[in-house]
């Protein structure tokens, strides 16, 4: 992943959060409180626009302010979890370019950070749900040296199949936790943002000419 | 949806542009995304911010002022704030003697206002925290998020905000605000959802003879729908539920609130407050304090949530010192 | 129908049951229909008698109190109180100095007063009254029964009993509200219907883009059906035509009240003063005192009046007087 | 008219309101503030018990009982308003058993009283444009010494008519008069509690063993 690549991301989540923002604001409306499209489109564009105005070093640079944004601009739990997500995984991406590994243990940071912050593990019916198998497949697609377009198509596939695992689960963190048993049968909206960033990045990764056509 | 608005994108904005013009006595600052009491800082007091997602009011905006909050951050409706509103508001209000967040617990409220805890820290500025969870519809486990706070958040802010007024130093007030939310507990019911500006229609539909029991103030579904019932019933029910968490005996005294969500007609407060009096009689306690009306809502959902305040020393004679804030007001 | 309520029947006293139970300073009584202040009557002083229908509250029982009213007397809902209740006010408030009823233009309410001013007067009660017609929805013609009394009740209450307070005899207090009424001028709109406890159903049916311009209080419906337009629209159009009735000229101080009709949320109707305030001052009127929120009430129904009184001399000292009462509170 | 008649008659009136209470609520929703049921069923209601235990000394008296009644109990418009017609014709008809011409007198009394109290006319669409056609009616089977079965049917014959002629009309009096224009095509509630009221008066004269068989 470069500049580039993250830049397009981004840009990428941003248009398609604004095309499913009212399935998201649904989903939320649900088991929460109805605003989940609304804060990821809110700190999406806010973010394409502050890196409008950046000049990155990295394709870490990138995530980071995407990240940093999304902090100072969204709020609710999505605001800081995101977040920190994106700011950790720009952190430790800081390299030039980066590979499927580099962007595996990346998002593994991004995974680590926002367990932790937010106390979630999966099975917690939360976007920790889609992003845990994300990153799983994206490290395994690593090990096989699969290249960025298979290693996210992967990445996607696995954070698809985890946000719907969450459809049986009872909630135990975030606000849908509050309905107990009531929140077993819907699909969590964090897990749902989280799929659509994947299947987005699997997009962007499909369609970037630069993309190394053999392994990472 | 019907709501006096003009765009669904402006209506915070525009409401906080109205709050602005009806009380010079604030200093609202659209770009921070804060409401600060306009003589902030105040010399040698600990300062009280406070803050969440917007819909909730009076809460909090309508607590500025002397001898409750010195400054709110309004996030967006049902959104918790940002850290950087925490942040400004700290900076405006702190004097030197650190500023205590009064911190609804909600996963969103307590990430954002712990991260803007870290920042004002590294700017030098002491802050502490009383988180608020009095909701006893969630049950507090591992479960869940644990208890949300509702009702008690008012308590916190008045009886700490008057701890705050008259100088006590910030461990002792954030003590305050701590037992204060020890000695509350709070249980909604709602007979309508609430319309979001951006949903633009109704949470979730409830049926001409049901009831969201256990709602929270975010247009969440309750923990449980039930049938419609009398009045009387459904305050014996939510004391019940309430009594059952707390220790409160006979020959104690409380403070007690009869909060309307918003869409709910003041004549209903009383009537549920009416029933709520004589069922505390009943068991012993006696109310010494109690306020009815619309003071932490879920804009236009119908609905009443109930707050026991056990009255414990030196809780009442903090509760009645001077308060001058646009939606309480007393003793000045 | 949807209310906490016990019975349909019932509601009426079960309220007023926890009126009384929330204001111990209060003496409400359910045999009589009054709501007196408990230190009446005050020695040498003029006295107020207010009252009307109920749901309206806290119009008129949230106004009883020092600097305001002695009594109000509450009727069935939306019904005018008969003459036996402000018969027993009078006689329970009037310290020799005499009695002044505040009465809304309405038939029934007139009548009544009437009535119980005669009884009254054959009691050797002094009675004066002040007819409070500011609804400029209504045309003032021999083919109405006239402007209907709304908001500015609230402002002839206030300013007339902080001047009854002060010691002024029951000519003065009188003429003072007689001139506050003359000075104000109101206009409503309502966003929804309202549901009395009786019919169990909302009095109109309002699709989902309509409001009904120019209602009154008591649920009927406006003058006209219009669209649902933006805050700002409704606001400039419902400030014209109060203006277009109304001798404000640039210069002049205004005290505004942006009153919601029950079901509306406070951001909403800060909302709506934002833009009132921002177009007065476009014509060069200064608002020098304002109240926003829930005061004269349609019970649950969604909407908004607002109200423009003249400041004149000696109104705005009047206003800033001292008032302690359940709805309105300050400089005590 | 005896104190039986008049007795019957005010329980009568409470009966029928109790049961068509809800199409006068309903009629006074549409274009007053919908309590015109409930406020006729409570005035009357209270009148029948006033009655319980009143001893009275003429048909007048229980009239005037029912009026004071009406007036402490109903508020409202219709609480002064009807009070005041049931007191003033009682007072009239403070004779021992009144005939025809008796009662056109004093419920034209009756009639002159709310006119004056109202500042209400026929056109106004009020209960005037019943209580008024009625008063006529009652006036002329006098003068023709019909029999006060045949005077009270006329009565309410015209009283029903008088009532439906509100509904073209615009109010020019009490809430009505609001809606301008809008209150057209409409029945006035108060006309129509009026009409009843006649009605039931010609029914309980019909069925008073007392009533004489030929002129009054
Ligand atoms: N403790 C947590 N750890 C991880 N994710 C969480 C946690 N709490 C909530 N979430 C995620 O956040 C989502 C809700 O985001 P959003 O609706 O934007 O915030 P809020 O709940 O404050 O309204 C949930 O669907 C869930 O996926
Ligand atoms: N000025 C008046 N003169 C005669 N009748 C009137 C007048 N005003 C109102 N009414 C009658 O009173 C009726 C309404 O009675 P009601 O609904 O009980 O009282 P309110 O209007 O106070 O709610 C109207 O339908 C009309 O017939
Ligand atoms: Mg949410
Ligand atoms: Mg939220
Ligand atoms: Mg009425
Ligand atoms: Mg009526």
């Amino acid at each position: 992943m470069d500049i580039d690549l993250a830049r397009a991301w981004v840009r990428a989540i941003a248009e398609a959060i604004e095309a499913d923002k009212e399935r998201l604001t649904r989903l939320d409306a649900e088991i929460g409180d109805g605003d989940h499209g609304n804060n990821m489109d809110r700190g999406f564009s806010a973010a394409v626009q502050a890196l409008d105005t950046l000049t990155p070093g990295t394709a870490g640079d990138v995530l980071v302010k995407t990240g940093t944004t999304l902090i100072s601009r969204v709020g609710g739990a999505s605001g800081p979890l995101y977040g920190t997500v994106f700011r950790t995984a720009g952190k430790r991406l800081a390299a030039g370019d980066a590979g499927v590994a580099d962007l595996a243990a990346a998002l593994g940071a991004g995974l680590d950070s926002v367990c932790k912050l937010g106390s979630a593990q999966v099975g917690d019916k939360t976007m920790v749900d889609a992003l845990s198998p994300a990153v799983d497949a994206l490290s395994t697609a690593a090990d096989s040296e699969s290249d960025l377009g298979t290693a996210t198509a992967a990445a996607a596939e696995a954070a698809d199949k985890g946000a719907q695992s969450t459809v049986p689960l009872q909630a135990r963190k975030g606000r849908a936790s509050y309905l107990g048993p009531r929140s077993v049968g819907h699909l969590d909206p964090g897990a749902a943002s989280t799929a659509l960033i994947f299947r987005v990045l699997a997009n962007v990764a499909a369609a970037d000419p630069d993309a190394p056509r053999g392994g990472a | 949806m019907k709501k006096f608005l003009n765009t669904a994108e402006s209506f915070l904005p525009d409401a906080l542009a109205g709050l602005a013009a009806a009380h010079p006595e604030l200093r609202v600052d659209l770009d921070t995304g804060t409401v600060v009491r306009s003589d902030a800082p105040t010399e040698g007091r600990v300062a009280l911010v406070s803050g969440g997602g917007s819909g909730h009011e009076p809460l909090h905006t309508g607590f500025v002022g002397a001898g409750m909050l010195d400054a709110a951050c309004p996030g967006e409706i049902f959104t918790s704030p940002v850290p950087d509103q925490m942040l400004s508001a700290a900076t405006a209000v702190n004097s030197g003697a650190g500023v205590l967040f009064v911190v609804k617990n909600y996963t969103g409220d307590v990430l954002n206002f712990e991260m803007a805890a870290d920042l004002a820290s590294e700017e030098g500025i002491e802050v502490q925290s009383v988180l608020v969870n009095d909701d006893v519809a969630v049950e507090d486990s591992t479960f869940t998020a644990g208890r949300r706070g509702t009702g008690a958040t008012l308590f916190v802010e008045k009886i700490a905000g008057a701890a705050a007024a008259r100088g006590d130093d910030l461990a002792s007030v954030a003590e305050i605000g701590r037992r204060v939310n020890a000695a509350s507990r709070s249980f909604a019911v709602a007979l309508t959802a609430c319309t979001t500006p951006s949903a633009g229609r109704p949470g979730f539909d409830l049926p001409e003879d049901e009831i969201e029991v256990g709602v929270g103030i975010h247009g969440e579904p309750g923990r449980s729908r039930e049938k419609l019932r009398p009045a009387n019933e459904i305050a014996a029910d939510v004391l019940e539920i309430i009594l059952n968490d707390h220790d409160l005996a006979s020959g104690d005294e409380a403070i007690v609130m009869v909060n309307g969500l918003g869409g709910t007609p003041l004549s209903e407060l009383y009537l549920v407050y009416g029933e709520v009096s004589s069922l505390l009689a009943k068991r012993g306690i006696t109310i010494v304090r109690r306020l009815v009306g619309d003071y932490v809502t879920s804009l236009d959902m119908a609905g009443c949530s109930i707050t026991v305040c056990r009255a414990e020393e030196p809780f009442l004679a903090l509760w009645d010192a001077p308060v001058n804030t646009p939606a309480l007001r007393w003793g000045v």
